[in-house]
């Protein structure tokens, strides 16, 4: 496939409700597939009208990062109490 | 008409090979001859995907388009990059729930075929069909019978029913725009007119017999709330 | 009724091979998953079952030619199809065939190369390799489909001629031709001829596998039948067994090489339009032609000139004769392939250096437009 | 730019087009990441790193991530990683295989790999089908399965890939699956740290191209029967044969210490240099 635009997305939706949430979903790379919503443990995650997935309940999020890793299109994010990314067992670089 | 070209583009899994066996079937029906080509890339989903149709009542020498009659545009990077080859008075259609913004030309039309699709048949993928059946009104190629039956020899079983009826609204709202343009209606024409009830009537008493009643797990979606609306508000 | 006889029907060219062997009473299907050829596995997949017939997936390309080799030796009309990449890895075991007079259909849907290439476009980068992909000398009979019909006709007319040579019979198709659909109004079956080779009535003492007769085949018999012969890919006598005496390796070889040479006029099948007349002639084959007879319509129309077209639709053996008579007196020959240059150095072979001979090339994935055939025929008006 | 980056993200390519190749659903993505988070975890440099790969949709996968990645021909990234580890030792081999490209096309090779002890980690995909040309069957096709070339139902046995590597003398071996993607994170990490030929059989759902012949359209679905349809070694030890029927086990199945094929290689040459001295 051609070398398309780079890997950077170009926009991100506007996300009030997903402010305080450690879980950030990126629109452009997510194809609706709906595992996160079926499978996140709290239910946190809803499929949108524009088939995408949305946070709905950031409150409930208990930072388990299975949407994260289940998601095929690397579309899901999960920050840590300060918002940062950061690994289980500690930064390598 | 003795020979014209049709271009049908999206992306993967929009139906586009499917509609242009349609439309082949119905020109052979009525004696045309035919040539169908596809081009497509290695993605099943997404990725670019189009059909290209030629019927002419003489031999088809080169079986790709190079001026356009007809441009069914499912996204904006198909509008955009197939809109130049379109004859001075071919006809484009774009999906707008998709193409924000459509090409220039004098026949352009936009319609939300997806979102129609969404609403009617609670799936996106009738979206083919209804925007065959507006090019079918439009373009007044072949009879409705030729392509009715054209539909049911290609589509499986299992979706005949709502393809035709996809196809029937899609021709229902293709002759709406036509009256209008040619002012035989006065009725003031507005985009947005609700999907007729006969249609959606129809569907609902089918589904309901068919014991799928009630939303599908797609269906009990969040409503939007309106921050979240997408800048450029619906049709123009 | 698999195959609609007599009906007209908006067909793929990958289906109108399906078909095509399927009327040829195809018996058993070898092959592996590759685009743009699988179409033809799948319909085969579910037409083949429904007759009683065998149909297999084998584990890659390799073991495919090798299962319709043993197949054709055991009684089977075999077939198989892939596309660039699996008919390199067929290579040796079409050399097998052709050493051992095995009959059997090779359809080859050629996409652009080389290696993975672009798998979902077309090329016609594998013609050289259909001669000489294979090592060693040996006897070659390929034919190129230019619209779905022909894919239909000539895949009946392939399996005839590996019956009657005793030979591998390649179809090149292309993605084009392949994955196009049009509508064909299939001939009568009794408009094809669906002959079967005579099968050897000798005493099984006088069978010869490899008899020499004056057109270099013999009947063949089948594994199974009484006649209980040698195979093998080592220089053989007529007998089939392994030889390293020099009268006999010769007369093996006369006869791979003969059993073609000796019959061109019988294999040779061109479309020739307006070459007498014309100075300037367009030698393509394969879906090049359709472009080239496009050009040659605007060219009437827009310029007033008769520009020829000459097209071969047996490729291998090359119409050497015919190509020479018709095109040694033109001023020009534009050869446009979507390679780099193949067959036109078969055309330049046989043409004296006082025609002019133009190549145009595409290896972009797309189809050599008319427009590109004119534009370039102007420049050497 | 997103405001908060998967920390996947300073392993894959950004000049590559995302979202990616494969199709919603499909479980490739879901182990791209996680082969990412084992060689995260386990330190290595991107530039040690060779990611191989044969034809299909799982060979897409090198494309994406910054390491030396090799798109091989049909079956072979095996035979082509072999030549890699001889060359370099020092680099580490991870070939990434769809169930034909391993154990149809490509099966001559896995075992002879196998058969070699030859350090590298090779990922099957498992998802019952060629998804790329459009869903025919493979090996690993379940009995019955509706695919593209099986329209009357598959009638072939299937083989298991790890019993395979494992009699071929493959030193570790493991299966798991994209939706215990936690345990699959461990088992990649173990396979990718081991010394010697190492298989991961990784279950993965293809709801385009066998999801759709089969009444698992939806991704969702096939997730829950990859869920419901395996369990771990310990739970299988627990269950009666009748239980286990139709369930597939997930787990370590292999993992023994064994002399690798370079360390032979390196006794060969002391050898050799021996008879080279007198």
């Amino acid at each position: 496939m051609a070398e398309k635009a780079t890997a950077k997305p170009a926009k991100e939706s506007p996300k009030e409700s997903e402010q305080v949430s450690s879980v950030h979903i990126f629109p452009e790379w997510c194809k609706g597939c709906g595992i996160c919503v079926a499978f996140c443990p709290k239910q946190v995650l809803e499929m949108g009208d524009d088939q995408k997935a949305h946070v709905a309940h950031p409150e409930k999020c208990i930072r388990c990062y299975l949407c994260a890793r289940r998601c095929p299109d690397f579309a899901i994010t999960v920050a840590d109490e300060e918002g940062n990314i950061v690994r289980e067992e500690g930064d390598h670089q | 008409m003795d020979y014209a070209e049709i271009r049908l583009s999206g992306s993967g899994g929009q139906g586009m090979g499917l509609a242009g066996r349609i439309f082949s079937e119905s020109a052979i029906t009525e004696g045309y001859n035919v040539c169908q080509t596809q081009s497509y890339g290695p993605e099943a989903r997404g990725g670019a995907s189009r059909t290209d149709i030629i019927f002419s009542c003489h031999q088809i020498l080169f079986p790709n388009c190079r001026n356009l009659d007809v441009l069914l545009a499912m996204n904006q990077e198909s509008s955009d990059k197939f809109s130049d080859s379109v004859r001075e008075d071919g006809l484009i259609l774009v999906d707008s729930t998709y193409v924000d913004q459509p090409p220039e030309g004098n026949r352009v039309y936009e319609y939300k075929l997806t979102q129609t699709s969404m609403e009617t048949f609670k799936i996106p993928l009738a979206a083919n069909l209804i925007a065959l059946g507006i090019i079918a009104a439009l373009t007044r190629y072949f009879s409705l019978e030729s392509w009715t039956d054209a539909i049911r020899r290609t589509v499986p079983e299992r979706f005949r029913d709502l393809n035709l009826d996809a196809f029937e609204l899609g021709h229902r709202e293709g002759r709406e725009i036509l009256h209008v343009e040619e002012g035989r209606v006065p009725v003031a024409y507005d985009r947005k007119r609700p999907v007729p009830e006969c249609i959606k009537e129809r569907f609902e008493d089918r589904r309901r017999a068919s014991g799928k009643g009630g939303g599908s797990r797609k269906s009990n979606k969040r409503k939007k709330d309106s921050s979240k609306k997408k800048k450029k508000s619906g049709g123009k | 009724m698999i195959v609609p006889w007599g009906e007209t029907r908006l067909v793929q060219g990958n289906e109108a091979v399906a078909l095509g062997a399927v009327a040829s009473e195809l018996d058993l299907f070898a092959g592996y998953p590759i685009t743009p050829s699988s179409e033809v596995a799948e319909l085969l997949s579910r037409f083949l079952p429904q007759q009683g017939k065998k149909w297999i997936q084998m584990e890659d390309e390799i073991a495919s030619i090798s299962a319709i080799i043993g197949g054709s030796l055991a009684g089977a009309r075999s077939m198989t199809a892939t596309s660039g990449p699996g008919f390199s890895l067929m290579q040796e075991g079409l050399g097998y065939a052709c050493m051992t007079e095995v009959p059997l259909v090779l359809v080859n849907v050629m996409r652009g190369g080389p290696s993975t290439g672009l798998p979902t476009q077309v090329a016609q980068g594998d013609v050289m390799q259909a001669r000489w992909g294979t090592h060693g000398d040996h006897p070659v009979i390929a034919l190129i489909p230019a619209d779905v019909k022909e894919c239909f006709e000539l895949t009946i007319k392939a399996f005839n001629l590996a019956e009657e040579y005793r030979t591998p019979v390649i179809l090149l198709s292309d993605e084009v031709i392949g994955h196009m659909r049009e509508r064909v109004d299939f001939p009568e079956k009794e408009e094809m001829d669906l002959t079967r080779q005579p099968r050897p009535d000798v005493p099984v003492e006088w069978y010869e596998h490899y008899h020499p007769t004056a057109t270099n085949v013999s009947p063949m018999a089948r594994f199974g039948r009484g006649y209980r012969f040698h195979v093998t890919g080592l220089t053989h006598d007529v007998h089939g067994f392994p030889t390293r005496k020099v009268d006999e390796v010769n007369a093996k070889m006369e006869r791979l090489k003969h059993k073609i040479t000796r019959r061109l006029e019988d294999l040779e099948d061109n479309r020739i339009h307006g070459v007498e007349e014309s100075d300037v002639v367009i030698f393509a084959y394969g879906s090049v032609y359709r472009s080239a007879m496009a050009a040659r319509q605007m060219l009437a129309e827009e310029d007033g000139e008769n520009v020829g077209v000459f097209r071969p639709v047996t490729i291998w053996p090359f119409p050497d004769k015919t190509v020479k008579e018709l095109l040694d007196t033109k001023d020009v020959v534009l050869v446009p392939e979507l390679n780099q240059g193949q067959i036109i150095h078969e055309v330049e072979r046989l043409t004296v250096d006082s025609v002019r001979v133009v190549p145009l090339h595409r290896v972009d994935g797309y189809e050599i437009t008319p427009e590109e055939i004119v534009d370039r025929i102007r420049e050497v008006m | 730019m997103p405001a908060h980056l998967p920390y996947e993200y300073k392993y894959l390519r950004h000049k590559k087009k995302f979202p990616h190749v494969w199709c919603p659903g499909c479980g490739i993505g879901i182990l791209m990441g996680s082969i990412i988070r084992a060689v995260d975890a386990l330190g290595w440099k991107k530039d040690d790193v060779v990611m191989s790969s044969g034809i299909g949709c799982t060979s897409r996968m090198p494309v994406y991530v910054d390491f030396n990645t090799l798109h091989t021909t049909h079956g072979r990234a095996l035979a082509f990683s072999t030549g890699v580890k001889l060359a370099n030792p020092e680099l580490q081999i991870v070939a990434v295989m769809g169930d034909g490209d391993a154990l149809a096309i490509g099966g001559n090779h896995l075992i002879h790999t196998a058969r070699r002890n030859l350090d590298m980690t090779a990922i099957v995909v498992n998802n019952s089908n060629y998804g790329m040309t459009g869903g025919q069957f493979s090996p690993t096709t379940p009995e019955g399965a509706k695919t593209s070339t099986t329209p009357y139902g598959m009638i072939e046995p299937t083989f298991d890939a790890c019993d395979l590597a494992r009699s071929a003398g493959a030193s570790f071996v493991a299966r798991g699956t994209v939706y215990h993607v936690m345990e699959l994170d461990k088992f990649l990490q173990k396979a990718m740290r081991k010394k010697g030929f190492s298989l991961v059989e990784v279950l993965s759902p293809c709801p385009t191209s066998f999801g759709r012949r089969n009444k698992q359209a939806d991704p969702v679905k096939m997730m829950e029967s990859l869920r419901d349809g395996t369990v771990n070694t310990a739970q299988a030890k627990k269950m009666k044969p009748e239980e286990l029927e139709g369930k597939i086990v997930r787990g370590i199945f292999h993992d023994i210490e064994k002399k690798e094929y370079l360390e032979r290689y390196e006794e060969l040459c002391a050898r050799a240099s021996e008879t080279a001295v007198k």
